[in-house]
């Protein structure tokens, strides 16, 4: 939410104002992320930076691996044969950052409090009876009734993964942040040097033993081979260019797509995808309102709207992006090509088809209300795009300008239009937040008032998702999800508009970057 | 010498204007603002593209035949945008100093006239002018949806407190005139007195201070759509086409410098515009700033 | 004087009280909305709703300002929403940067535009007062990113003379600041340059006509004594007005200049408050703002009793 | 006392000086005069006759941009000013020729204390040492008989009245001793009292050092009091020159003649009589005090200062006749007229207005009756015309606030145009377009569409050049002898006064000193202060009109 001027938004920097410190063989690492860090909470935010964050600072229980499965990170687990109660053992040797040793206590304070923070947490508690630390090293969950999702959202890297943290700070109550950065992470948070959108200092956490096993993703060892990372943030992406040319910079986390061939030339520095998942892009309508309350209308926007056109605009090259028709991401397990007609043919029969459709419809001339963010680049580019291809199929279209502060609160609200109501808008996912029906906010069918902008209502969505949630083997949540899939198509819970991957850039020196569902730190050699 | 004060002063400003020829500089500036106003009024037939118009295949491209400045990231041509642009800008440059007037001018007078309202009426200027006109002009566009409208406003609503002070200063400086004595004596109501003796007294400052607001909310417009809280991109103004551009800056910096270039031949018109006006409407205030 | 300056500074305090509560309105009838930049753009309504609860958001308008005014009486700005940090405290981290760059811009405004403006009004529609004129009417064209742009393009980029941006503070040494805060620095004068060496060009010419300036002559005296002894203090107080009322603009161009060239100072973090609806932090720096100009035009004020004596006198 | 057989320290020679720029005009068409030491010759004439810019070229102090010597010579004990170097003239100034000008008040660095600026005379021409410098400057300082040497060293000029900055002029001119003083019309700006003493220091400090002065002025009172020579000079050339007795008794030309009869003479005319008019004014212990303080220096317990500007003045006018009020600056005769004008609100008394107290009341509609019946005429008449409107326009404006419509008022205002001798046809023109004098003739116009029976006039010819002056005056006499009007005549100028008034108030400080007919009030004052005002009268000995010293008199 934050302001970002740059591509992706990047954020902004800092340059010189790191107090210069003896550097007696010190390797620091100096990125530059995508946004800037503001708040410190991972539980109380959803912000991909803060979850990179807390991922610095905070330990999960497990961790998520390559292949998506769930292992042991803080703890070994043991599930029941009837697959109702979970027991998870602490591994020996974990401290938190004042020296005081994790206990089973403290994990069960920051579950309590993930999951009155956290969606789908929310969703897993509904279906827990208790959570117990038997012992110092152990705790026990235990399920009321059958829900195939503990370990997966145990282990989740997406918003909000379970970050362990001291009691004390876990019984934070759950709207007021978490401001004193105790972990047991790798790093350890310089609390001194900290400057609120501008620059934050990990330094290595000598204290942290990592697993035995090799890195993959957020399981595994977590080796840390740098004494120092500084996140600065700069505002302007071809600053960060030239700090990154220049070695202040060794990486940076996101670099706009179009400015990559200024780089390609520079042989010292490397471009590529270290965080493996992308992003979706997202058309939202808002079902509550017209012309988009009624559902023909918004399949007529469904085939009129052009995945190809928007990627290309907002990102480029097509080596960057991809198009499908999943709604949990393009490569992940529950992807499938169900609702895939809405994205067949040319971009000219489509249009055909839902100038078609949108005779057929009774729509009325009413105007549609776009919502277009001024300042977050990656999202300002949808809505001139679609509002061309919507005009053309016979809509009228506004589209609205604002920064994306105010389209974040406007589109909260579902009063008239007039009155500061919104039809339609664009935003983006990554994709670890979405690959699932649990995670996945947009696909929620409860039209209930507290549901994600958007409202759809679909009471076959719902008992689908709540057998997602029971279901315990992959091809079931496989059918199940793909029935979804077909139903958010049919019903325009939202058009997917692609998915873009984000590229970063590095300095040559770096060596063994891992890829993961997040940015992540360790192994990185200077 | 009671020579010394200034022969001109009484003569009327409509002849001061028309007395001598005009300095080159002003014949220029005077082109070019009917360069640009005749871009603005016949953007549709000088663009070669509707100013919106897409084309994802086209985005980023140098200037060529088709695109006689190059392609912006949208794939739209530069040139019309930049003919397009004059609109906005020549419009928020009106409509700031139009706006500012006609809502400073009455209170400038009412502060100069009325003494017991002068004093709260002109700390609530200087508070207003206390706040720098950037963070109120963000804030301001945040409050409303960024449109044209908005972004006017926000502009103008700082530099109000200019207009109010110039003409309170007139009007206090007008009021010791021995006419407007003159004028009470004969029985002349503080209505009809503002409007027919201390009114005119202001109004060719006004014009003068008009064309500085005029060329310095063109800037701030742009200044504004910089730091990504101006108009909203579907509307061209040569202050987002900047913004835009500057992403691409190092690509293709023409992106950043076509606009600049006509925003600032078109000020620098403006400003010299004003210069003259000023030179000849208020010789006294020969040389200085705005 | 005492009493001059002391009426001066009362006027000042209906000043401040408007500005807070214009500042304060404007910000609470702005939508958007604290917690969804504390929570993140995919935060459900409930996770909002508790947020917002627990920074005391729900609580009627006027209280909350009531509140305000007196916690900051007593010193007391308030802290962050987003970050929790006290709102003075971030605002210490970066005001460093921001005074930097404001001084330096001045010291080069002072350097180049006094001279320039007292020499193109001495030989008055010679080469200097061409040239002063020229680069008036530019300097209050060209957009300050754009000046800042074609610096990096030129110097930074091509002849590789400085660093594109960043910044260092002076405590890292004086070679590293002034390397990195000369282009920012000239970049944000050019406009005061050209408005100050205007200003003074004006405000000279106008004194060299008075019959104290022809007294200085008819007494024999040289040229120098004449435009710097007597000219120059009497013009220096529409010379310091402009600085005074310029201080406005240069927040602008503060804010600008800092994005252009990556310097983490205060101006950023205001551009950031108000996007992310930050109010203590926006209140805070535009008061704080708003109190400096208050405060530079106050002294300023003093500055005119200290160069004029029937001021000083009264 | 000067003699053709000493050598001239000021010689002009066919001195031709014109503007610059692309049509220029001649301001000096070619002048010659010549001075000698210890003798001082007076440059007379209207404004725009171009003797101010006769001293500028003696002084190398042309403003270049503007005016520029085309030919002639200006000799300077018989060195060229006009083609020397400007270092060399540099030299000259200040310590062999020194210049004192008209407006004290401005002449001085308002941010520089005296004592530098007297020490900078000496610090740019001699090789003294401050100590010596701070000596001789309060030696000097005591030579001009200013009060107090060391604190006026230390002083700011604005700590100092008109007539003590003038003396400091004096003593930073003649510091050096120099061969050449050129005075510009020093005195103008100053009351008659003072006047009457810088003129006598002049003299004084002339004799001692044997200076040559090149006094400039327009008032042929002082030329008595202090030429040997006289030069007339108008719109640019000299008209007439020689011994101050000759040409002020026998002028041979016209213009010379008609400026002298200009000239109202000092000896009250002789008395009218008494028309036996009612009394449409009458002011009764009126008072007014103008109180400085803010309401916030109140809160902090502090007196507000505040200054009695008229104290219980009393005093009525019936029609018919003139009621004069003379004074210096600052005595309160302005704002007794704003005061019974209603531009202010008088803290005490009464304002009668054919019997109706209008002392308190309020708002235009209330004072409208009053309005109607006395009109002013004001001191500047390039003020008091609004110059963005017609002439009809402003003559038609206090009619139509009374109702009248506007082509009869229109049709009054062409009358009366011609009333004040001027053609109708002025009517659609702006006030730019007219003199002086002849703006004040239409502001008199303006008054008179009101058809007031009090006319107040406020120093109403003061500005204007004596010819003009003398018409003005001669027109209001014509108008209040055809409309019967009470006349309440403002003035500083007692030669003006003697020849208007029936009878004449004088003040002092706010307070009224003598009152009675005009004859006995300037011809045997009773009060000191109307003797001193009297006696400070510049020419008080020379009857112009005769063109003779006047018997008995003093010099």
């Amino acid at each position: 939410m934050s302001f970002r001027f740059k591509t992706f938004g990047a954020a902004a920097l800092l340059a010189g104002s790191l107090s210069a410190m003896p550097a007696l063989a010190e390797t620091t690492l100096n990125v530059v992320m995508q946004a800037p860090l503001r708040t410190l909470d991972p539980i109380l935010s959803t912000a991909q930076i803060v979850r990179t964050h807390g991922f610095m600072v905070f330990d999960t229980l497990l961790g998520m691996d390559a292949k998506y499965n769930p292992q042991p990170q803080m703890a070994d687990y043991a599930v029941s044969a009837d697959k109702l109660t979970y027991t998870l053992t602490l591994r020996d040797g974990l401290k938190w950052h004042d020296g005081t040793p994790v206990t089973a206590a403290d994990c069960v304070a920051s579950l309590k409090r993930w999951g009155e923070n956290d969606g789908a947490a929310r969703t897993m508690m509904a279906h827990v009876a208790s959570i117990e630390a038997t012992s110092d090293k152990v705790l026990v969950i235990k399920l009321a009734k059958p829900f195939g999702q503990v370990l997966d959202l145990l282990a989740k890297p997406s918003p909000v993964p379970p970050f362990m943290m001291p009691k004390r700070l876990a019984e934070t109550p759950a709207g007021k942040q978490v401001t004193e950065m105790i972990g047991s992470g790798p790093f350890r948070f310089v609390a001194e040097q900290y400057r609120p959108g501008d620059q934050a200092v990990y330094v290595k956490n000598k204290d942290y033993k990592p697993r035995s096993e090799p890195m993959s993703w957020t399981a595994g060892g977590k080796v840390i081979n740098v004494d120092k990372v500084v996140w600065k943030a700069m505002p302007d992406m071809q600053t960060s260019i030239n700090a990154l040319q220049s070695g202040d910079v060794d990486l940076i986390e996101q670099v706009t797509i179009d400015l990559l061939p200024l780089l390609k030339a520079n042989d010292e520095i490397k471009t590529g995808a270290i965080n493996a998942l992308g992003s979706q892009v997202t058309g939202r309508f808002n079902h509550r309102l017209p012309p988009f309350d009624n559902p023909k209308v918004r399949q007529a926007a469904m085939y009129a709207l052009d995945q190809d056109q928007l990627m290309q605009t907002a990102v480029g090259d097509s080596q960057y992006y991809k198009l499908c028709a999943s709604v949990y991401g393009c490569d992940v397990p529950l992807a499938s090509d169900a609702g895939a007609e809405y994205l067949k043919g040319s971009a000219k029969e489509r249009m055909a088809k839902a100038k078609e459709l949108l005779k057929a419809s009774g729509y009325d001339g009413t105007p549609v209300l776009m919502m277009q963010p001024t300042d977050l680049t990656i999202l300002s580019t949808q809505p001139i795009v679609a509002a061309e291809r919507l005009r053309e199929a016979g809509f009228k279209v506004d589209v609205a300008s604002m920064d994306w502060a105010t389209l974040q609160s406007r589109k909260n609200g579902w009063q008239p239009v007039a009155q500061g109501g919104w039809n339609f808008f664009f935003t983006y996912w990554g994709v670890s937040g979405i690959w699932n029906p649990t995670v996945h906010a947009l696909l929620d069918g409860s039209g209930s008032d507290t549901a994600w902008a958007g409202w759809p209502k679909s009471a076959r969505v719902e008992e689908l998702r709540t057998a997602y949630n029971a279901a315990t083997s992959l091809d079931e949540q496989k059918k199940i999800a793909r029935e979804i899939q077909q139903i958010a198509f049919d019903e325009g819970f939202y058009f997917n508009a692609g998915e873009f991957q984000s590229v970063a850039a590095w300095n040559a020196k770096l060596k063994n970057l891992q890829p993961g569902p997040i940015t992540l730190f360790w192994g990185v050699t200077k | 010498m009671s020579a010394s004060s200034n022969p001109a002063q009484g003569a009327l400003p409509r002849r001061r204007l028309l007395d001598n020829p005009p300095h080159w500089t002003t014949a220029l500036a005077v082109i070019v603002l009917v360069a640009v106003i005749v871009m603005a009024v016949f953007a549709p037939l000088l663009a070669n593209f509707e100013p919106t118009r897409l084309n994802a295949a086209m985005r980023l491209k140098p200037a060529s035949d088709i695109y006689w400045l190059g392609t912006d990231s949208f794939g739209r041509d530069l040139y019309s945008r930049v003919v397009y642009g004059a609109r906005v800008s020549l419009l928020v440059g009106a409509g700031v100093a139009i706006g500012a007037i006609v809502i400073g001018l009455p209170l400038g007078l009412i502060a100069g006239w009325y003494r017991s309202i002068d004093g709260v009426l002109m700390r609530m200027m200087d508070g207003l002018m206390a706040i720098p006109g950037i963070l109120l002009a963000i804030a301001i566009v945040a409050l409303v949806r960024g449109g044209l409208l908005t972004v006017i406003i926000a502009i103008m609503i700082p530099a109000i407190p200019q207009v109010v002070r110039l003409v309170r200063a007139r009007v206090i400086a007008a009021r010791e005139e021995t006419y407007v004595d003159a004028a009470v004596l004969l029985g002349t109501r503080p209505g009809k007195l503002i409007r027919k003796h201390l009114l005119p007294t202001t109004i060719a400052p006004l014009i003068v201070q008009g064309t500085y607001m005029y060329a310095s909310a063109i800037l701030t417009e742009a200044a504004l759509s910089f730091l990504g809280v101006g108009i909203g991109t579907e509307v061209p103004s040569w202050g987002n086409i900047m913004a835009e551009g500057r992403l691409y800056f190092a690509i293709n910096p023409w992106l950043v410098f076509w606009p600049a270039i006509v925003l600032s031949l078109c000020i620098l018109s403006i400003n010299l515009l004003g210069d003259a006006l000023r030179d000849r409407l208020d010789p006294k205030m020969q040389g200085r700033a705005p | 004087m005492a009493s001059y300056f002391l009426r001066r500074l009362m006027m000042a305090i209906p000043v401040m009280f408007f500005v807070a509560l214009f500042v304060f309105l404007l910000l609470r009838l702005t939508p958007g909305d604290p917690a969804q930049a504390i929570a993140g753009d995919q935060a459900t309504p409930a996770q909002l709703a508790a947020i917002r609860e627990n920074l005391g958001l729900d609580k009627p308008i006027a209280g909350q300002f009531v509140a305000w005014i007196a916690n900051m009486t007593q010193g007391d700005f308030g802290s962050s929403l987003i970050s929790q940090r006290p709102v003075l405290e971030m605002i210490g981290q970066r005001i460093g940067p921001t005074l930097a760059l404001a001084i330096m811009a001045m010291i080069f405004t002072v350097v180049i535009s006094l001279p320039l403006g007292v020499l193109a009004a001495w030989r008055h529609g010679g080469m200097v007062d061409r040239f002063v004129m020229a680069l008036s009417v530019v300097g209050f064209s060209v957009p300050i990113f754009v000046i800042g742009y074609v610096l990096i393009a030129v110097f930074a980029v091509n002849l590789k003379w400085f660093p594109v941006q960043g910044y260092k503070a002076l405590a890292d040494g004086f070679g590293p600041f002034f390397h990195r805060i000369l282009m920012p620095g000239l970049a944000l004068s050019f406009f005061y340059i050209a408005l100050v060496s205007r200003m003074t060009r004006a405000s000279m010419l106008e004194v060299l006509r008075e019959d104290y300036v022809r007294t200085a002559r008819a007494k024999g005296l040289g040229e120098r004594i004449v435009l710097f002894r007597h000219a120059l203090r009497n013009a220096a107080i529409p010379i310091l007005t402009v600085v005074g009322t310029g201080f406005a603009m240069m927040v602008s161009g503060v804010v600008v200049t800092e994005t252009v060239f990556n310097i983490p100072g205060l101006g950023r973090l205001v551009v950031d408050g108000v996007l992310a609806r930050d109010y203590p932090l926006i209140q805070a720096i535009i008061l704080l703002t708003a109190g400096t100009y208050v405060l530079i035009n106050l002294l300023i004020d003093l500055s005119y009793a200290l160069t004029d004596p029937r001021i000083r006198y009264q | 006392m000067a003699t053709a057989a000493t050598q001239p320290v000021l010689s002009v020679r066919d001195l031709k000086v014109a503007t610059r720029g692309r049509q220029p005009s001649d301001i000096l068409k070619g002048i010659s005069f010549d001075i000698h030491p210890g003798e001082t010759l007076c440059l007379v004439g209207e404004s725009g006759s171009g003797k101010s810019v006769t001293s500028l070229v003696a002084m190398d102090l042309l403003p270049r941009d503007e005016l520029r010597a085309t030919a002639g010579t200006v000799r300077l004990n018989g060195e060229d000013i006009i083609t020397a170097t400007p270092a060399r003239t540099k030299a000259l100034r200040g310590a062999e020729m020194a210049m004192i000008f008209q407006e004290p008040m401005t002449a001085l660095n308002p941010v520089l204390t005296i004592g530098l600026q007297m020490d900078e005379v000496y610090w740019a021409h001699t090789k003294m040492r401050p100590k010596e410098r701070r000596e001789a400057a309060i030696a000097a300082f005591e030579a001009v008989h200013l009060p107090d040497p060391q604190r006026i060293y230390d002083s700011y000029p604005h700590q100092l009245s008109g007539g003590q900055r003038q003396r400091v002029m004096i003593a930073m001119a003649l510091a050096l001793k120099p061969k050449l003083l050129i005075a510009d019309e020093p005195t103008t700006a100053l009351d008659v009292t003072t006047q009457k003493q810088i003129l006598s220091l002049i003299r004084e400090l002339q004799e001692e050092q044997n200076t040559a002065v090149l006094f400039i002025t327009h008032d042929m009172g002082v030329v008595v009091d202090i030429a040997d020579r006289v030069c007339v000079m108008r719109r640019g050339e000299i008209v007439e020159t020689g011994p101050v007795e000759q040409v002020l008794s026998q002028p041979r030309e016209d213009y010379t003649r008609d400026l002298l009869q200009s000239v109202p003479s000092l000896t009250p005319r002789a008395p009218r009589a008494s028309s036996g008019g009612e009394t449409v004014l009458e002011i009764n212990n009126l008072e007014k005090t103008f109180s400085f303080g803010s309401l916030l220096g109140k809160l902090m317990g502090r007196e507000s200062r505040s200054v009695r500007a008229v104290k219980d003045v009393s005093f009525g006018l019936a029609r018919g006749r003139t009621l004069g009020i003379v004074g210096e600056s600052g005595s309160g005769k302005s704002t007794v007229a704003r005061c019974l004008m209603r531009l202010e609100h008088p803290t005490g008394g009464e304002i009668r207005v054919n019997g109706q107290d209008i002392a308190n009341l309020q708002g235009q509609q209330a004072l409208a009756p009053a309005r109607r019946r006395v009109q002013m005429v004001f001191q500047d008449p390039n003020r008091s015309l609004n110059p963005r409107l017609r002439i009809g326009e402003s003559l038609i404006e206090g009619p139509l606030n009374l109702g009248e419509n506007r082509e009869t008022a229109l049709k009054r205002a062409g009358e009366l145009m011609e009333v004040v001798g001027l053609p109708s046809t002025s009517l659609e023109r702006f006030p730019h377009q007219f003199s002086g004098g002849q703006r004040q003739r239409i502001a008199i116009a303006r008054a008179l569409m009101m058809e007031p029976e009090v006319i107040v006039a406020d120093e109403a010819v003061s500005a204007l050049d004596v010819s003009v002056q003398a018409q003005v005056l001669a027109l209001l006499a014509e108008i209040q002898e055809r409309r019967n009007l009470a006349v309440l005549f403002i003035t500083h100028d007692l030669r003006v006064a003697a020849q208007i008034c029936d009878e004449v108030m004088v003040m002092q400080r706010g307070s009224v000193v003598e009152m009675g007919p005009a004859a006995e009030v300037l011809g045997q004052p009773r009060h000191e202060y109307t003797r001193a005002l009297i006696s400070a009268a510049p020419g008080r000995d020379w009857d112009f009109a005769a063109g003779r010293r006047i018997a008995g008199a003093t010099t």
